[in-house]
């Protein structure tokens, strides 16, 4: 179990912001599972631009994820 | 001093804080960012950050801008939530000894935040909402510091 | 608007009055110009200005700022008399629909007041008084935009 | 009659920041007037650097000058 976050318009197709997700350890095993679930948004959490972080740090290519990890997917940024 | 949040806030009042006292600086440069009404295109903006992340980020480039411009001092405020037409989104000053670097920091930092910090933004207007994406002209900005050889 | 006067003031204050009630105009940055202590090197600065020829030299450049970076508005307040370390000198707000006109059209007012405006500069020092030129820095700064093309 | 306006350095080499000067009919006369009284003011005001405002706006070289007219000697400017 992993807590998920969603920002900008990935929150909006998913239509949630944040949520527990289980059986997944590592991130390209929940994008899989978010994908099985919703497969408009396992294309989107999968587009380029689109950046992982876990507990709060960018991280590039797949990681293994346990019960207290944050992962949260951004889509690209857009300042004041 | 990096703060983002829903407050609303008047960048005058941040300014008379941040430039009184100082004896040794010489230069305070500002720059504001307004929520503009495009005529009536855009009614409302949104803006999301990602808590603590947000704040890190913006602090890992003032660190960085710090060294690179001499800097004395910085501020950065940034407001996220519902914001209106007129409404101040950004606030940034810096302090320094000669009035180049202060510019130049500001300048720097505006560019970082307007195309890589962790903010995303929506449009409400007359037509429906919309996520915007930094513009062409946000890229080229922040890509001319890349370029750059150390000042 | 230009302003030469005795009276200090404070930039907060003017940045507020300045940015306030804007909807359609997105950027301002502002410059202010701090009186140094040099710790201890410069006691009280002494600013002349020639009242009437001074503000319409201003006003010119103010004109000639506001087509070449396409501004909304702007405002120059200039201190003159005795001014004690920690006083503001000068202060530029610069308002435009983009960061880079208000940025650009701040920084090349502050470059015309440093070296080209009518102001005579004297510094009150422990060893005595002198007459201040502009820094070979400040002339390199204003040569910038002679040599550039329009944008 | 002219009335004469030093300013900076000048003003403080002169001793004064504002005269009349009489007998005056050109710049290059009034020049050559407070020379005769102070040379060394005299001499500043013909140094390169020196710019003359006759009325308020910046001149070139000489000019005829009568009695309400302002000359102002400005050494270089020193902004904020």
């Amino acid at each position: 179990m992993a807590k998920v976050l969603l920002f900008g318009p990935l929150r909006d197709l998913a239509g949630w912001r944040e949520r527990d997700v289980e059986d997944a350890t590592s991130i390209s095993g929940l994008r899989a599972r978010l994908a099985e679930e919703d497969e408009r948004l396992g294309e989107a959490l999968s587009a380029p631009g689109v950046q992982v972080a876990l507990d709060q740090a960018i991280v590039r290519g797949d990681r293994p994820i346990g019960v207290h990890n944050e992962v949260a997917f951004l889509p690209p940024m857009s300042g004041g | 001093m990096i703060i983002v949040s829903e407050a609303p806030f008047d960048p005058g009042a941040l300014l008379s804080e941040f430039s009184s006292g100082r004896t040794e600086v010489g230069a305070v440069a500002t720059f504001t960012g307004i929520a503009r009404a495009e005529c009536g295109e855009a009614s409302i903006l949104e803006l999301e950050a990602y808590p603590g992340f947000t704040e890190a980020e913006i602090g890992r480039i003032a660190e960085d801008a710090r060294r690179r411009f001499e800097l004395d001092d910085l501020l950065v405020r940034h407001r996220i939530g519902r914001i209106a037409p007129g409404e101040t989104i950004v606030f940034v000053a810096t302090a320094a000894k000669h009035r180049r670097a202060a510019f130049e920091a500001c300048d720097y930092l505006m560019d970082y935040l307007k195309s890589r910090a962790p903010f995303w933004k929506k449009e409400h207007g007359p037509a429906g909402a919309r996520w915007v994406e930094p513009r062409a002209a946000d890229h080229a900005d922040i890509a001319r510091w890349d370029k750059e050889t150390s000042r």
